[in-house]
């Protein structure tokens, strides 16, 4: 399956990108940014909710504890810690939160996820506010743009190893299996609670990483703000739209979103919301199976005649 | 009363039926006997609607094309199916499952007659009423479906292996049943692995091999008939 | 007591605003991320009514629901209905429903900001004091109370016990076998979802009664709605109605007893204990295996 | 022959139902024993608690002397204890070559990669599915399916097989290949346990059959004496022993035999 | 620059999202007066006395952080601007000032309200910090109702809730220390989160606490409904001050005209004739009257960011230190920039016959005395 091939135009396509800063600009270069986290996120994301079907909400959970994490302990720790830091708290969130959650089926499970992430915001607000009495937080850290796309580049390239290893191994195929039928899962030896849970986790610390990574570039940093729901429906929209059960579907679903958003944000400011709902809503009509599916289909075709 | 002309089906590109040509007439017990994988459950798939079926087939029941009417209205016609793994509502109760049998309006009036007819037939229905048929044993389950079809009072009533998973002395109990159901003059299509008790209590049989009609007659030719009795009598 | 009323009032709003989506999401099966756009969107049409031709919002409600009613049976057939034939084969109507409503909450948000712009809405009606117990509470919101008791209550009923509702629930738990039993099930799902859609307005107007909102509030009615919904059990109308009611006087009793700052948290703590609890919320029926 | 599984006073209970009360019985290693009863009287179930899926309300289950009654289906597994299911479950989205790689994976000893495609295949071919590797799970026929879930349960490598109405649906040819097949399963010295509602195949296959009624066992021992025995007359077989059915696949039985 | 045949203006608020209603409010419709105002002069006025039109580029936000930033990099470096003016809120003119700073636009932040705004002016040069702080607003407020108190109208209990965001802390960690400082009790003091709806538990706590003023540092949709669930509970202190939104044209409507005697930050001279003026033709172009806080901030940051122009050109350098040096003539009046701050604004205001007036500081020309105790609810 994977070839000599393969591999040199991954490697060469990383390089490529990583010498990008030297080429763009600055608005360039923050559409890459953009782009780069979302692609880290739904990545990340599809890694447990792809194969199991779990649609998780709490993404932004993880997200904002990544930002808040910087957003705490930016002053006086060097940013590599920083980081290793806020994934720790991500994994240790994560792995309290799956041993609860992750008894819960179908829409069940959507919904508590949501639930989580606002309550994890509500909390850390009511800590900030009666405990430490400051609600906004200032992140002043010599980071220049160009530091965090490489930092993203890495935690996207990151993410996509992890999640082609996850796939070939055999916890990936356990996956699977959970995702198709848990009582098969359990009465073939898989064990249901830590194969989710490990996965889990690993999706969530890599989407506080992201999140985590992100954050110098705000500045100000308050809970509506980090917490803000949005990312997760957007990631979760992302990863569907490309076709989360393949590796490289979330990216071919963050691409085109991404630039059409951008776009349409750009070119229509007062129409945005009626122009992209239309598209939308056309997208899913053309592309039942995603982009992903859509391109390979279109390429068989293509080689049938 | 019925008449299948014709008939094809596929599945993506593999052919389950081809040309299949049947008959049931008013009244008719007729079973259907065949390997598994024959296509017995897929022609009564296509008759009640369920799959769709090619376009050139011709589909009558009582003079009525069938071909563009959906599943649904071919129950209000009176064209009742047990489908292979019953296709029951499992959330529901029993009796709310037998409710929805009687859910078409021609049903509606022999309810409580029918309701009757089948708390008679299986007993334990009537004790476990109020029980979430999702939690009942797989023969219990089994025992709801036919009992649902029964109280939709079909004009053709269709079984795709009705005794499957019930204990001997239920498919006993069953077959006195259906035969009981056809001396009420409702005509029926049964799909059995149960050979000697299904062609007991027919009229006549059809034999399918790989989407094919390969044999037909009436019971008692079908009862000797060499080859059935080789492979589904099990006696030499 | 004064904090019971005030929960058990506010708790009747919750419960309002999720009967909509009970029904939607319960029967039709489309989890509907727009549902609080077509509650907002009944809000503006009852404050353009009001304002313009000056008609009591509680008449606006029989112009508004049929209203309702039939756009939402046309969004169904038009956008859900080839959704629903197409999962028929591949069972992702969840991923697909909740793609297309999300297009669609941009697309009647859009709409929504072009015609009224990004401004608070608000009007007064009924925003007199009236005296329960010794308790004064806004009649609109009194009104909001009883029409939550007395749709929650009626549906529940119909849905337990009648033919009707019966037929809703086999086509809520199994579309691909109602049809045996000769039940048309697009078009039970289309009319439970224009049910839906017109529970939704009516909440809408009777919200609007009494809260300000905007062309971008409906995703707050969403949230809120599927959480009810969700702690309720999907498809049951007294668990959204008792999980409306217990939500508000989780918030009230906190806000009073506790500290206004962990209203919301608490609300959303409930609802993951009560989960926990019961992974199939409150009333919700699981058969295992 | 020591004892290998064995059940000690196993109840079951949902809500105020008594599905299993009080149920012992031993099966020794190697031994095939069948399960027999009415619709509902608890065969199911009893397998479920075995297997884990449903956790016993009070008795104890032990297998080669270690009690496995707390511990949950995976862990079972792994304990060389595999099952089919009466209401068959195959992984749709997977092929069927996938089915039996999974149940392969995760096993106590997992094979992985290409000598799992290999072994896989070796036990489609014992099922007789090994044209049909290829095709995805949702498209098989309710017979093949069950083949499938046989060769994933076989391919846990299990000491005890349970096996929930798996002959059932047949035609009396295709009966005789499975009795067939899973005698050869027996030989290879894997325990089986095996409910069913055929009495030819009970009689062809298990020497010896619990019989149980309303949760409760009725009667133990050698398969002739207890299809013979009055009680399981009456509530199984129904009024003579030997009913039209049973004389037809009693004499079919002799002839394999 | 000669060549040029217009100046670039570009922006990006929220269009979109949980800010589009601030945004919309006092932002957007500012931006397409001014804009209006300038084209329909004949453009921009530069030093050499020739005009050039304003071309906009608008972007929306989305409400979020990430596109705020991308959209100010994207007006820098793709589209070039000559002028960038900020978008809505704290979060967000914070999220830009490093980017506005190293592109070299100056910000003339306006819908930000932070103590720290000296901080930032001095980390940031071209910062311009013309709202005010949170303490500047509590402060004020304190010094009001201290008057009150010593002349015997309020007691000198105070129930206080703030909403749980940066806004409402900031004005309520100011104002602990401001009211203790006057020698008031604070009886009840609660935060509570955004986005919440019902305020009756809050409403009944004040109410049994037995203080005479009641604070709320809120946001419009808690404002608007701290009205309207105040009014049905009858609760009428003497001293009703509520958070942002009291200054919106919808206010009256939402108080059905009873908004008298309440007060909040900001409020207007209504004798001056530039504001009159103004608020004239804010409804003619944009449909809809200027709130009575920070619009007319705004767009007297938009006159000075004009006159700026119209003294040293399009070189950004120079206009930002002729912003932080200069004088310039606004419908606030004659102001001046304090450390890139503007220092000369209405701190409280108050509701009175249909307009809502400035109170404080009273030391300043316009001011107008509050009306303590607060008339009852009814019109
Ligand atoms: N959904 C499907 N997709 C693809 N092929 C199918 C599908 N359903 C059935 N088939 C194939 O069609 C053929 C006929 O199947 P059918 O279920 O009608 O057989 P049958 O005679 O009822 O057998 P059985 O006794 O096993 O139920 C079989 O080869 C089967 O594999
Ligand atoms: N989850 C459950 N909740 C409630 N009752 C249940 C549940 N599972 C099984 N039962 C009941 O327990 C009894 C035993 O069921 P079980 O499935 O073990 O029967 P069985 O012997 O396998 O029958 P069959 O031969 O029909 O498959 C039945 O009456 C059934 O209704
Ligand atoms: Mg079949
Ligand atoms: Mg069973």
């Amino acid at each position: 399956m994977i070839t000599g091939a393969k591999v040199s135009v991954a490697i060469i396509a990383f390089g490529l990108l990583a010498l990008l800063p030297f080429f763009l600009e600055a608005y360039g270069l923050g559409l890459m940014i953009g782009m780069l986290s979302y692609v880290a996120l739904a990545t990340a994301w599809s890694m447990f909710s792809g194969p199991t079907h779990y649609i998780s909400l709490a993404t932004v959970a993880f997200y904002g504890v990544g930002a808040y994490t910087v957003a705490v302990l930016n002053e006086g720790i060097s940013f590599p810690v920083i980081l290793l830091i806020a994934v720790l708290i991500g994994l240790v969130l994560s792995l309290a939160v799956g041993v609860a959650t992750l008894r819960l089926a179908g829409v069940y499970f959507v919904i508590f996820s949501f639930g989580l992430a606002e309550l994890v915001r509500q909390l850390i607000t009511w800590y900030e506010v009666n405990v430490t009495g400051t609600l906004g937080r200032y992140i002043f850290l010599p980071l220049e743009p160009q530091d965090i796309y490489w930092l993203l580049l890495g935690a996207a390239t990151l993410t996509l190893i992890i999640g082609w290893l996850v796939r070939r191994s055999r916890i990936g195929l356990a996956l699977r299996v959970i995702g198709d039928d848990e009582v098969i899962a359990a009465h073939i030896g898989i064990n249901l609670t830590r194969t989710k849970l490990l996965l889990f986790a690993l999706s969530a610390s890599l989407i506080t990483l992201v999140g985590a990574i992100q954050a110098p570039r705000w500045v100000y940093i308050e809970p509506s703000i980090v917490f803000n729901p949005t990312v997760s429906f957007l990631t979760v929209i992302m990863a569907l739209l490309g076709g989360p059960h393949r590796l490289f579907g979330p990216l071919f679903g963050v691409v085109p979103l991404f630039l059409l958003f951008e776009w349409l944000s750009a070119n229509f400011p007062n129409h945005y919301s009626i122009i992209l709902g239309a598209l939308f809503i056309a997208i899913v009509f053309v592309l039942p199976n995603g982009v992903l599916e859509f391109l390979d289909r279109f390429r068989l075709r293509r080689a049938k005649t | 009363m019925l008449y299948v002309d014709n008939l094809s089906l596929f599945y993506d590109l593999h052919l389950a039926l081809d040309n299949i040509s049947i008959e049931i007439k008013e009244g008719e017990t007729v079973v259907i006997l065949g390997a598994n994988g024959a296509g017995k459950s897929s022609l009564l798939k296509a008759i009640s609607g369920v799959e769709p079926i090619s376009g050139n087939a011709s589909l009558i029941f009582e003079e009525r094309r069938l071909n563009d009417i959906p599943t649904n209205e071919r129950v209000g016609l009176g064209l009742s199916l047990v489908p292979e793994g019953r296709g029951l509502f499992p959330d529901l109760s029993v009796e709310e499952n037998l409710r929805l049998g009687a859910n078409p309006k021609r049903a509606r009036q022999f309810e409580a007659r029918n309701r009757e007819f089948v708390f008679d037939l299986f007993p334990k229905l009537a004790s476990r009423s109020k029980q979430l048929v999702g939690t009942m044993s797989g023969g219990e389950q089994q025992m709801v479906a036919v009992g649902r079809a029964i109280m939709s009072a079909p004009r053709l009533l269709m079984l795709d292996e009705p005794s499957l998973g019930l204990a001997p002395i239920v498919v006993l109990e069953l077959f006195a049943a259906l035969s009981e159901v056809r001396a009420a003059g409702v005509s029926m299509l049964i799909v059995e692995q149960n050979v000697k008790e299904s062609l007991a209590i027919s009229d006549r049989g059809y034999l399918m091999e790989t989407g094919h009609i390969v044999e037909q007659g009436m019971a008692e030719e079908l009862r000797n008939n060499t080859l059935i009795q080789k492979t589904y009598l099990g006696s030499t | 007591m004064t904090s019971l009323m005030i929960g058990l009032v506010l708790g009747g709003t919750y419960a309002l605003a999720a009967l909509g989506l009970t029904m939607q999401y319960g029967v039709a099966r489309i989890m509907n991320l727009a549902y609080g756009e077509f509650v907002i969107s009944a809000a503006f049409a009852t404050f353009v009514l009001f304002s313009s031709i000056n008609l009591n919002p509680l008449l606006a409600m029989f112009i508004v629901a049929p209203a309702a009613f039939s756009i939402s049976y046309f969004v169904y057939a038009i956008l859900m209905a080839p959704l629903v034939k197409r999962s028929k084969k591949k069972g992702n109507l969840e991923n697909d429903s909740i793609l297309i409503t999300f297009g669609l909450l941009f697309l009647v948000q859009g709409i929504l900001l072009v015609l009224f712009g990004a401004d608070f809405a608000s009007y007064n009606y009924l925003n007199i004091p009236v005296n329960v117990f010794g308790i004064t509470i806004a009649a609109n919101r009194l009104i909001a109370f009883g029409l939550a008791m007395i749709l929650g209550l009626s549906l529940y009923c119909l849905v337990a016990y009648s033919q009707w509702g019966i037929t809703l629930r086999a086509v809520a738990t199994k579309p691909e076998n109602a049809r045996l039993v000769g039940i048309n099930v697009d078009r039970v799902a289309q009319i439970a979802f224009a049910i839906g859609g017109m529970l939704a307005a009516l909440a809408g107007v009777v919200i609007s009664m009494f809260q300000t909102f905007t062309a971008t509030s409906g995703v707050v009615f969403t949230m809120k709605a599927l959480i009810v919904v969700i702690m309720g059990g999907v498809g049951n109308f007294m668990g959204a109605l008792i999980s409306g009611l217990i939500l508000g006087l989780a918030e009230a009793t906190v806000s009073t007893y506790v500290d206004p700052g962990l209203t919301l948290a608490s609300t959303y703590l409930i609802f993951l204990v009560l989960l926990l609890w019961r992974p199939q919320g409150l009333f919700g029926k699981g058969v295992v295996k | 022959m020591t004892s290998f599984l064995e059940l000690e006073n196993v109840a079951k209970k949902f809500g105020g139902l008594t599905a299993v009360r009080d149920v012992s019985f031993t099966l020794s290693k190697g031994e095939i024993v069948g399960l027999l009863g009415p619709n509902g009287s608890g065969k199911t179930t009893l397998l479920n608690m075995i297997s884990g899926a449903n956790k016993v309300t009070s008795g104890k289950i032990s297998l080669n002397g270690v009690s496995i009654d707390s511990l949950r289906p995976d862990q079972i597994v792994n304990k060389g204890v595999s099952r089919t299911f009466q209401l068959v479950r195959i992984l749709p989205s997977m092929t069927v070559e996938e089915n039996v790689i999974c149940g392969l994976a995760f096993r106590k000893m997992p094979v992985w990669g290409a000598k799992a495609a290999i072994i896989a295949r070796e036990k489609l071919e014992i099922v007789g599915l090994k044209d049909k590797a290829s095709l995805p799970g949702h498209s098989l026929n309710y017979i093949d399916s069950k083949r499938l879930e046989l060769a994933r349960a076989l391919a846990a490598d299990p000491e005890l097989l349970l096996l929930d109405e798996w002959l059932s649906g047949l035609t009396p040819e295709e009966l005789e290949a499975g009795i067939e097949l899973i005698r050869s399963i027996e030989t290879t010295g894997i325990s089986i346990l095996i409910v069913e509602h055929i009495m030819s195949a009970i009689r062809a296959l298990c020497p010896r059959c619990v019989v149980m009624n309303s949760g409760e066992i009725i009667a133990d021992g050698s398969t002739g004496t207890v299809l013979q025995d009055d009680a399981v007359s009456a509530a199984y077989l129904g009024g003579a022993p030997c009913c039209m059915l049973t004389i037809s696949l009693c004499s079919m039985t002799y002839i394999l035999l | 620059l000669a060549s040029e045949k217009s100046v670039k203006i570009g922006y990006a608020v929220s269009k979109t999202g949980q800010n589009s209603a601030g945004a919309g409010i006092t932002t957007a419709p500012n931006y397409v007066l001014w804009v209006e105002d300038i084209n329909a002069a004949g453009g921009l006025q530069l030093p050499d006395g020739s005009r050039l039109p304003i071309e906009i580029i608008e972007y929306d936000d989305r409400s979020s952080s990430e596109e705020v930033v991308r959209a100010i990099e994207r007006l820098a470096t793709q589209d070039k601007v000559d002028f960038i003016l900020p978008p809505w809120g704290t979060g967000f003119n914070l999220a830009i000032a490093p980017l506005m700073d190293r592109f070299g636009y100056p910000q003339l932040a306006v819908t930000a309200v932070t103590d720290k705004a000296p901080e930032f002016a001095e980390r940031w040069k071209k910062s311009f910090w013309v709202l005010g702080g949170g303490g500047d607003y509590s402060e004020s407020l304190a010094d009001v109702l201290a008057e009150a108190n010593k002349s015997g109208k309020i007691n000198n209990k105070i129930a206080v809730i703030s909403v749980a965001d940066g806004f409402g802390i900031d004005l309520i960690k100011s104002a602990r220390p401001a009211f203790k400082k006057h020698g008031f009790d604070v009886v009840y003091d609660k935060t509570y989160p955004l986005g919440t709806s019902d305020f009756n538990a809050m409403i009944a706590e004040a109410k049994a606490s037995g203080a005479d003023s009641f604070v709320a540092f809120s946001y419009p949709p808690g404002t608007f409904a701290l009205t309207k669930q105040s009014q049905i509970a009858s609760f009428n202190p003497k001293v009703l001050y509520l958070g942002v939104g009291v200054g919106f044209p919808v206010y009256p409507k939402i108080a059905e005209g009873k908004m008298e005697g309440v007060m909040s930050l900001g409020g207007v001279d209504v004798n001056s004739a530039a504001f009159t003026d103004y608020a004239k033709r804010h409804m003619e172009v944009t449909g809809n009257p200027p709130d009575y806080w920070a619009s007319s901030v705004t767009y007297a940051s938009l006159q000075m960011l004009q006159q700026a122009i119209e003294r040293v050109g399009l070189n950004r350098d120079a206009v930002s230190k002729e912003l932080s040096s200069g004088e310039f003539d606004t419908i606030l009046g004659k102001v001046k920039l304090e450390d890139n701050q503007l220092r000369k604004l209405w701190w409280t205001g108050q509701w009175k016959n249909g307009n809502f007036v400035a109170v404080a500081p009273a030391t300043r020309e316009g001011a107008v005395s509050p009306v303590i105790p607060k008339p009852a609810w009814q019109e």
